[in-house]
């Protein structure tokens, strides 16, 4: 089976003065139909860059994204347009995604009137079906964003991002402004919806744990490139990165029968910023194994068993 | 304090959430319903003003206020209630047709820089800053003397000059807007630049417009006020408030009528659009609600 | 250093911007109805020309456009003030020959800046405090009655209110003097009443800058470390809301250049802004541009002064 | 502890300040006037305005001294000059002068002082200076040196000794007298002037000869002057003179801050009728120097030509009404250029107010009941205008005709509407005119009247023409050209033609005066052919290019004045006939024939009388001496070295 | 060990003009010296409100309606103005969630962390910078000297919560209470920060109370847990059993709700519906519409708060016996 999506050394910089922000450096990645690839990282790495970059809601400044088969880099006008009904994007902040000046009913109907799908009985039938789907009760249809909570306003971001039939979904992180019991629905709702509709996520987080139980190959990106990728089971059971291992270690894990852990072995320091990177291996700063060559060279991404994928001079 | 949004079946939009913070703040629902009554007041002075604004009555001239003319008479014996209408309809007119010329540079000029930003947005707000550096009482002059005098050409002048604050706000509401999560979801959902524009862009940036025009309204009139005092206003027989007042001091020992009511009328409609004004941006601004 | 380098481009932009705005005003005047540059403008000065024949008048037009430089073209003349400008001469003007401008400009300027800085001390040591009570009382009726005095105050012509207090404490009272500018008694009544509007417009934006400030986070850290309300509100919320302000003295103070001129007249203080709205209303063309030219650069420069202070007080700005 | 020590030095100082007062045992007299703000010091750039240069801090040879059945309230006395004659054709007046006459700095004043003076206001140095207010204009080859280009020894003024003076003019002058007492006829101190020429002018530096010292002058504020401890001559007891410049005059009066304040409106007029104490300070005296009234727009508008409009206008005006109920009383209706009980104005015949004629005066000239009529543009300035509304409502109620209120800033007004001769830009309409007599000449007994002859009486196309002229006249300065002999051609044939009409013109003049006039050498053709001939002889293309472009002004300037002539109407001819014999004459009889010139002018309805104001002020009781100035711009006082202050 | 906080009954109520808020209603709990006791709950539950309370530092439109809170022998919501202040900081200091804000940006960081050792007047001007150097220094604070004078946009997130905590130590506090220290940081960050509280607590030996949406945390930073539902106390246990045995449905559904590297695909099972409407909170257990068990008496009858074993405390009708009967 052919890849939904191939991302080829995606680059995208912002100028921040003389200088480059390297938001996203030399990314490669692919994901198949149905699968769902995680990708995890702190703030400061370029992951929801990423995720827009696919997207093409910015624009790259070098690379290839090839979607479906076709290079939507190429694309202009009506034929990214057209493209964009199979991917979609799910956002953080779920009320900063909607337009307060529109009802919800209104905002999951707009991609259908803006692909003008349908007659205006056709598509109220659509949200209807849409609203039963994400777990929103048909009756507020005529609300507005801000009498929402959180996890429902989240709810209709999905039912707008689903209205077109997607095949590809970013999620950027789309759980970690929600509580617990909410984000955990949300969690169970991108599941099922995946499950029901074998939909691909490109699913962002700084969640472990959530990226973990929703992914199935998952990347580690730390300032603009990625550092390992692997299948989930993996990455998560064998860990190669230094940096994978610290994160996975920091993580408090669920205490069972006593084993209370009150000290987290963590990794010192902070990430640098983008725009001025490390020579070397950009983890060299923060690495408690680093060696003289990590300071000089730049570790290569390389695949060291089929399909786990690291760049790290140790490995 | 977060609380859990109750999750009301009642139609409750943007613009009714906002008219109920605004009549919490009863300063600006009286400044309102004060306006709202000039503003009928302005549209039907014709038929309201016992007199026209114009008719002098010599027998009765500096005449104190009587039961003939309930707020006195000038220097000509014309009716001081008559000419007070018609001051506060001139002044409407100058404030909310100062303010549409407004609206309209500095909704193009800072929208096209927002938009278009880089080079384009550069240029124009190079002449925003300069704008904002002319010095508008001046210019105010200089353009009302090229333009020639008259309701129209003082309300375009103070217009003119009054753009650039308005070419700001809009330039920084569609920078914000631009980039903001609502409409790159809309641009994600492939909608054109128009649509994005129309639906999701215009209707987020109209509550700061509105605010902004609140309190250029009163600041337009305030300036045609200074422009009458020098003899810049609107033809007499006209009457306009600013030479109103400027007559009127002249004759405060003798004839404090002719001061009084003018000035009081000036500054009650003033102080109306400002409570108006400090209600909407309270309403509008989201923030407001700590 | 980021400051000077900072200071030299701003410098820069007012440097063009003042060309601009020149050319603007030059090029206003120049479609402005009513001739300046020939025989009406001389004859207008002179009044009444008609015993003269048109040789006699020749011989008097011809001196006036040598002296004002009006014997050129446009873009000459403006190129030729422009070149004068940046070096501050600015030639005599219609309505003074005797004097060279910047003679009449030096002379009034302390008038006026000690006016306005009297003034604005004045606007400040009210409106600030002022600002801090309402918001400190907020929506309690100390707060409505400051505010709304404060406003009516400002919305007033400032010319009304001082005819008032002159028939009132001159007159009537007999406690202050008409008018005049030696005596700190004399100027009372004119510092008052130019200092009631950017009074009111402090005493709001304190109010406003003050509730922003305390609804801060910042705000409920200070208290929890056992700040009492004296030393949270000093040291932190006012602190933090006073840095604001100092936005909107610059273009007040720059305003005031102007906006004293009815005050000016009614108080006989010898200020710049009787020159410059005569410049105004009698077309005195090359006063006319030098007040626009000197007005422009003072708020430019006003403005380049209050970003420089704001970011000694605002440690968090930077320049780029 | 500083303050306290600054303190300590304070009072010392007052209580010395106090005592030394009354050690003295003499108050200083203070007098505080109010007094409209001046350009400066320098008294030749004073206009008409010649108040204060002219007997209170300068003195020229002669002056004005109180006459209440005089003219302007005034007279004209010698003030330097001791005695004077004059020759036969009036042209060379000799002057002889006081020789007790000192500069404030002990400096004798002599007749040097004001050959020096008045030759260094005809140097093209004072390029700005305006002559048409002084007696500079008629002092012999005024002109030909202020343009450069004859020497400054030419100018006909000489002192032939210490004391004697003698001034030549180039055209007989029958009032030199009266024109000596304006602010140019003023000598200025030669040693100080040319020690410092830029600011020799300034309070503390400059050497004046009259009563009064300037100590100080704060533009916007006030000027101070002191007793000149050198002058020599009568003058009253004030030691110093505050003039206070703008403020609220009556309430600094109230306040005791001033002498005597002038009363600006009805209101203050009313006021002080209804304080019993103001009311008993109270004066008032009629401007009749100075009519009030409207005039015609100085545009191109064919309209204006209608003389039964103009007429049907100016009679349809209540000047009543308008004194009684508008001015409050603080006005006289006029209809003439010159009151009642005047001996120019009682030969006058009056406009009438008559409703009936006006109206049908209207149909007649084409506009029954002011239809048909386009809008026509009252020009104001400064706000609102009282007079202007109510002319304007009386016109729309007695003849049904509108007229809108035009506001313009006030140098617009001045420089553009009213003064000027033409101004392309106005609509036809009106402007307020008050015309004054700016002193005691005897052209100003026309109280600028006579520009209705020279600039408005002739047909709009012709008026337009005239401007033309003007602006081809400017042109000329700056045209290219005039280096071959074609360029010649055109002028030449244009010069005979002109010489034709030239010709014409003076054979068939009546009067003789004007004849001589025209006919006085060097006549406009000979210049020409002067500048034909020096032309052919020029070396440089420079030269050339300057002769015919004079030669190209003295024909244009020789064609504006046919169109002219050729164009005025036969009343305006005599007018102007009647006009030059009037001012061929001394002062006394000019008067008792200034009404032939005048009548004329009135009935052309351009300039139209409306009302005489009436000047008001309160004053000090104990101040005496005060002079009304009745001249030009509006009441106020002058000449203050006759001010007493009794104890 | 001996109490050093006792709170009874506590009641924080918000009025606005929608209705009275019921953000804290009727809380009781007790503190022992040297305890950590986590407090978790979802927004709005009222977690931080309960604390915040007890030193006076609600907004203004809130107000403690009733209860008590002694500490150290007083009752901390009837002390006076002046004698509250001189417990804020001094015995009780707090770090707040989110430390770009709760930083005065133009204020130095060192005269911030002077500020509580001057207002109580413990040490002088001097005496109190160098204790602010000190606390920078065991805070972790890299160049410490002359980060002294630093405003706080010079430093990262990570590095202004350590400032936050250096000036919750300065006065050696016997309570700090800690409200989502956590929560604005990266996991790599969080980790340093857990790190140093747990150091400063071992060493200090001061009782923390750890304010927190993450149970996980909690368990593992805690000694006692308190789990707040909607103002008010749901389960009330000691870690030990609460990680053995936790009772209540909410907790339950909460740990059910959390994921955890270890936990397997499929196996999330979330609480269904949102959390109440504080003006009209639900008859009954405030629980009870989300409940899975959940029984008549649930919507009528409010649960008590009920010791089921020692240190064990729920409230929830279907607990009987140390187990959820449902």
């Amino acid at each position: 089976m052919p890849e939904l999506l191939l991302v080829k050394n995606l680059r995208k910089y912002f100028p921040r003065g003389r200088k480059l922000l390297r938001a996203v450096d030399n990314v490669s990645f692919s994901i198949d139909p149905g699968e769902t690839l995680g990708l995890v990282g702190e703030s400061g790495s370029g992951k929801s860059t990423l995720g827009r970059t696919v997207l093409r809601l910015l624009e790259p400044n070098d690379g290839e994204i090839i979607f479906d088969g076709i290079d939507i880099r190429r694309l202009k006008g009506d034929d990214l347009r057209q493209i964009r009904m199979f991917m979609q994007i799910i956002f953080q902040d779920p009320l900063a995604s909607l337009n307060p000046h529109m009802t919800i009913g209104q905002a999951i109907e707009d991609p259908l009137i803006i692909h003008n799908i349908g007659t205006k009985e056709q598509r109220r039938r659509a949200v209807m079906e849409l609203l039963d789907i994400v777990g929103i009760g048909r009756e507020f249809i005529d609300s507005f964003p801000h009498e929402f909570s959180g996890g429902q306003q989240q709810r209709v971001g999905i039912a707008r991002a689903l209205a077109l039939n997607p095949k590809f979904i970013v999620c950027d992180e789309p759980v970690s402004s929600l509580d617990v019991s909410i984000g955990a629905q949300i969690v169970s709702l991108l599941y099922e919806l995946k499950r029901q509709f074998k939909l691909s996520y490109l699913f962002i987080s700084h969640d472990l744990a959530v990226v973990k139980y929703l992914s199935d190959k998952v990347a580690v990106m730390y300032l603009g490139t990625f550092v390992e990728l692997a299948p989930k089971e993996e990455l998560y059971g064998n860990p190669l990165h230094p940096y994978t291992r610290a994160l996975l270690a920091s993580v408090p894990k669920m205490p069972k029968n006593g084993g209370r852990q009150r000290k987290f072995p963590a990794l010192k320091g902070e990430i640098p910023s983008s725009v001025d990177l490390p020579s070397g291996c950009r983890f060299q700063s923060r690495c408690e194994y680093v060696m003289d060559i990590c300071r000089r060279e730049e570790p290569i991404f390389r695949e060291v068993s089929p399909g786990h994928f690291v760049s790290c001079h140790l490995v | 304090m977060e609380v859990a949004l109750k999750q009301q079946k009642r139609r409750a939009s943007y613009w009714s959430a906002a008219w109920g913070r605004f009549k919490k703040n009863k300063m600006a629902v009286v400044g309102l319903i004060y306006i709202i009554i000039i503003i009928i007041v302005s549209i039907f002075t014709p038929w309201i003003a016992p007199y026209p604004y114009d008719e002098p009555h010599y027998a009765h001239t500096f005449e104190k206020p009587s039961a003939k003319f309930w707020w006195g008479t000038d220097d000509l014996g014309r009716c001081m209630f008559s000419r007070n209408l018609y001051a506060m309809r001139n002044a409407l007119l100058i404030g909310f047709g100062s303010q549409i010329v407004v609206l309209i540079i500095g909704v193009i000029i800072g929208s096209i820089a927002g938009f278009r930003g880089g080079r384009v947005d550069t240029i124009l707000m190079r002449i925003t800053d300069i704008m904002y550096a002319f010095p508008t009482f001046l210019f105010n002059v200089i353009l009302v003397t090229v333009m020639g005098r008259g309701l129209f050409t003082i309300l375009v002048a103070v217009g003119v000059t009054g753009w650039a604050g308005m070419a700001r706000l809009v330039r920084g509401m569609v920078m914000y807007l631009k980039h903001a999560d609502f409409v790159e979801a809309a641009r994600a959902l492939g909608s054109k630049e128009g649509y994005i524009i129309r639906k999701y862009i215009l209707p987020n940036m109209l509550g700061p417009i509105i605010v902004s025009l609140a309190f250029g309204i009163p600041n337009g009139i305030w300036i045609e006020s200074g422009l009458a005092l020098i003899g810049m206003g609107v033809r007499p027989p006209m009457p306009s408030w600013g030479n109103m007042i400027g007559a009127g001091i002249g004759y405060i020992m003798a004839f404090p009528h002719m001061v009084i009511f003018p000035v009081l009328t000036f500054a009650l409609t003033l102080l109306a659009f400002t409570y108006v004004g400090d209600g909407l941006r309270d309403a509008l601004n989201p923030r407001s609600e700590v | 250093m980021g400051l000077v380098k900072y200071i030299l481009r701003r410098l820069f932009t007012i440097f063009v911007s003042l060309i601009a705005v020149i050319i603007i005003t030059y090029i206003l005047m120049w479609i402005a109805p009513g001739e300046f540059f020939n025989i009406a403008q001389f004859q207008a000065s002179a009044g009444k020309v008609a015993t003269l024949t048109p040789e006699q008048l020749q011989v008097l037009i011809k001196g006036f456009e040598e002296k004002y430089g009006l014997n050129v073209p446009l873009w000459k003349q403006i190129l030729n003030y422009l070149k004068d400008a940046f070096r501050f001469k600015f030639g005599p003007s219609f309505s003074n020959p005797n004097e060279p401008i910047e003679v009449q400009i030096a002379r009034r300027f302390p008038v006026t800046l000690t006016l306005a800085i009297l003034s604005m001390t004045l606007a400040v040591i009210v409106g600030i405090p002022l600002g801090i009570i309402a918001a400190l009382k907020r929506n309690t009726w100390i707060d409505y009655i400051s505010m709304f005095f404060s406003m009516i105050g400002s919305i007033i012509p400032a010319y009304t209110i001082g005819v008032i207090m002159v028939i009132i404490f001159s007159v009537y009272l007999r406690v202050l003097p008409t008018s005049g500018w030696e005596t700190p008694k004399q100027m009372i009544m004119p510092v008052i009443c130019v200092a009631l509007g950017p009074m009111a417009v402090i005493a709001r934006f304190m109010r406003s800058s003050l509730l922003d400030v305390l609804n801060q986070d910042y705000i409920r850290t200070a208290y929890s470390k056992g700040g009492t309300d004296r030393a949270v509100i000093i040291r932190h919320a006012l602190r933090n809301s006073l840095i604001p302000i100092v936005t909107i003295i610059g273009p007040q103070l720059a305003f005031l250049f102007t906006g004293t001129v009815w005050i000016e007249n009614l108080f006989r203080v010898p200020g710049l802004g009787q020159l410059f709205v005569n410049a105004a209303s009698m077309r005195d063309y090359p006063l006319l541009v030098t007040s626009t030219f000197i007005l422009s650069l003072s708020v430019m420069l006003m403005n380049l002064l209050v970003d420089i202070i704001y970011a000694f007080l605002d440690p968090r700005i930077k320049y780029e | 502890m500083l303050s306290k020590k600054v303190l300590i030095v304070l009072l010392v100082l007052v209580s010395i300040f106090l005592l030394s007062g009354i050690v003295n045992g003499q108050k200083e007299r203070v007098v505080s006037l109010p007094y409209w703000d001046t350009p400066g010091l320098i008294p030749y750039y004073w206009q008409a305005q010649h108040i204060l240069a002219q007997g209170t801090i300068f003195e020229g040879l002669f002056g004005y001294a109180p006459d209440p059945k005089g003219l302007g309230g005034v007279k004209v006395v010698p003030v330097i000059a001791q005695s004077y004659k004059v020759s036969k054709d009036y042209k060379v007046w000799t002057f002889k002068l006081r020789k007790d006459k000192k500069w404030s700095n002990g400096d004798p004043v002599t007749a040097k002082d004001f050959e020096w003076s008045f030759k260094y206001y005809a140097s093209p140095k004072i390029p700005d200076l305006p002559a048409w207010a002084g007696p500079h204009q008629f002092i012999e080859n005024f002109w030909a040196v202020k343009s450069g280009a004859m020497d400054l020894d030419k100018l006909g003024v000489k002192a032939l000794d210490d004391y004697t003076l003698e001034i030549r003019l180039a055209t007989p002058r029958y009032d030199m007298k009266e024109w000596l007492c304006v602010a140019q006829g003023v000598p200025i101190h030669r040693k100080s002037v040319e020690a410092d020429p830029q600011n020799w002018w300034r309070p503390g530096k400059i050497v004046v000869n009259g009563p009064y010292v300037p100590v100080s002058w704060t533009p916007g504020k006030d000027m101070v002057l002191v007793k000149n401890p050198n002058y020599v001559g009568e003058r009253g007891n004030v030691d110093r003179i505050v003039l206070k410049f703008g403020g609220l005059g009556l309430q600094q009066y109230q306040a005791g801050e001033l002498d005597a304040a002038m009363i600006g409106n009805v209101a203050e007029y009313r006021f002080v009728l209804s304080d019993p104490k103001l009311s008993k300070e109270f004066h008032e005296d009629v401007m009749d120097c100075f009519w009030n009234g409207y005039q015609w727009s100085r545009g191109f508008d064919p309209i204006m030509d209608n003389i039964k409009l103009r007429q049907a206008l100016a009679m349809a005006i209540d000047r009543e009404k308008l004194c009684k109920e508008v001015l409050g009383g603080r006005a006289l209706p006029l209809n003439k250029y010159w009151p009642d009980g005047n001996p120019i104005g009682d030969k006058m015949k009056g406009i009438p107010f008559d409703v009936k004629k006006a109206q049908k005066l209207l149909e007649e000239a084409g506009y029954p009941g002011g239809k048909g009529l386009k809008t026509l543009v009252f020009y104001i300035t400064g706000g609102g205008d009282p007079v202007v509304e109510f002319i304007v409502d009386q016109w729309k109620k007695n003849l049904g005709i509108n007229v809108i209120i035009e506001n313009v800033e006030s140098g617009l007004y001045w420089n553009s509407y009213v003064w000027p001769n033409f101004s392309p830009d106005a609509k036809a309409g009106f402007t307020v005119i008050g015309a004054p007599m700016n002193n005691l000449e005897i052209g100003a007994l026309m109280k600028n009247s006579d520009h209705t002859v020279w600039f408005y009486d002739f047909p709009t196309s012709a008026r337009k023409r005239r401007h033309e002229l003007y602006q081809e006249y400017d042109a000329w300065l700056r045209k290219e050209g005039g280096l071959t002999e074609a360029d010649w051609k055109t002028l030449i044939e244009k010069r005979n033609t002109l010489y034709a009409g030239f010709k014409r013109i003076v054979d068939n003049e009546p009067e003789k005066l004007w004849r001589e006039e025209l006919t006085r050498p060097p006549l406009w053709y000979e210049q020409f052919d002067e500048l034909y001939e020096k032309w052919k002889a020029a070396k440089t293309n420079e030269e050339k290019t300057n002769y015919w472009r004079l030669a190209g002004r003295v024909l244009t300037d020789q064609e504006g004045f046919q169109l002219w002539y050729n164009n005025l109407s036969s009343q305006s001819k005599q007018a102007y006939r009647w006009r030059y014999k009037t001012i061929n004459r001394p002062f006394s009889d000019a008067v008792k024939i200034a009404h032939y010139a005048l009548q004329p002018m009135q009935d052309r309805y351009y300039m139209v009388p409306v009302y005489l104001a009436k000047a008001q002020w309160v004053k000090n009781p104990k101040l005496e001496g005060l002079m009304l100035y009745k001249f030009s711009w509006g009441p106020g006082f002058f000449n203050f070295k006759y001010l007493n202050l009794k104890d | 060990m001996a109490e050093l906080l006792k709170v009874n009954n506590l009641r924080t109520y918000f009025y606005r003009n929608e209705g009275v808020v019921k953000a804290v209603d009727g809380i009781s709990y007790k503190l022992d010296y040297g305890e950590t006791l986590g407090i978790v709950g979802e927004s709005g539950s009222g977690k931080t409100v309960s604390v915040l309370s007890l030193l006076g530092l609600i907004r203004r439109n809130g107000r403690v309606e009733g209860g008590e809170a002694i500490f150290d022998g007083k009752d901390l919501l009837k002390l006076s103005k002046e004698e509250l202040r001189e417990i804020r900081g001094k015995d009780i200091s707090i770090i707040f969630q989110d430390p770009m804000t709760s930083l005065n940006p133009i204020m130095r960081i060192g005269i911030q962390i002077m500020e509580p050792l001057i207002w109580h007047r413990l040490l002088s001007d001097k005496d109190a910078r160098d204790r602010a150097i000190e606390l920078l220094r065991v805070v972790g604070i890299p160049e410490y000297k002359t980060r002294f004078l630093d405003y706080p946009f010079q430093f990262s997130g990570g590095m202004r919560q350590r400032v936050m905590i250096a000036m919750a130590l300065a006065c050696n506090p016997k309570l700090v209470i800690a409200d989502e220290p956590t929560t604005a940081l990266d996991v790599t960050i969080r980790a340093q920060i857990l790190n140093l509280m747990h150091e400063m607590k071992e060493k200090l030996n001061m009782s923390i109370i750890f304010i927190t949406h993450d149970i996980t945390l909690a368990m593992n930073f805690c000694d006692t847990i308190i789990v707040m539902y909607a103002g008010k106390i749901v389960e009330y246990s000691s870690i030990e059993k609460f990680i053995k045995n936790p009772l209540h449905p909410y907790s339950q559904g909460l740990l059910n709700s959390t994921l955890d590297i270890e936990k397997k695909e499929g196996s999330l099972r979330p609480i269904p519906g949102n959390p109440p409407n504080l003006i009209n909170p639900p008859e009954g257990c405030r629980f009870h519409p989300r409940c899975s068990y959940v029984q008549e008496i649930c919507k009528e009858k409010e649960p008590e708060l009920r010791e089921i074993e020692e240190k064990h405390k729920v409230a929830c009708h279907l607990v009987k016996g140390g187990n959820l009967n449902a």
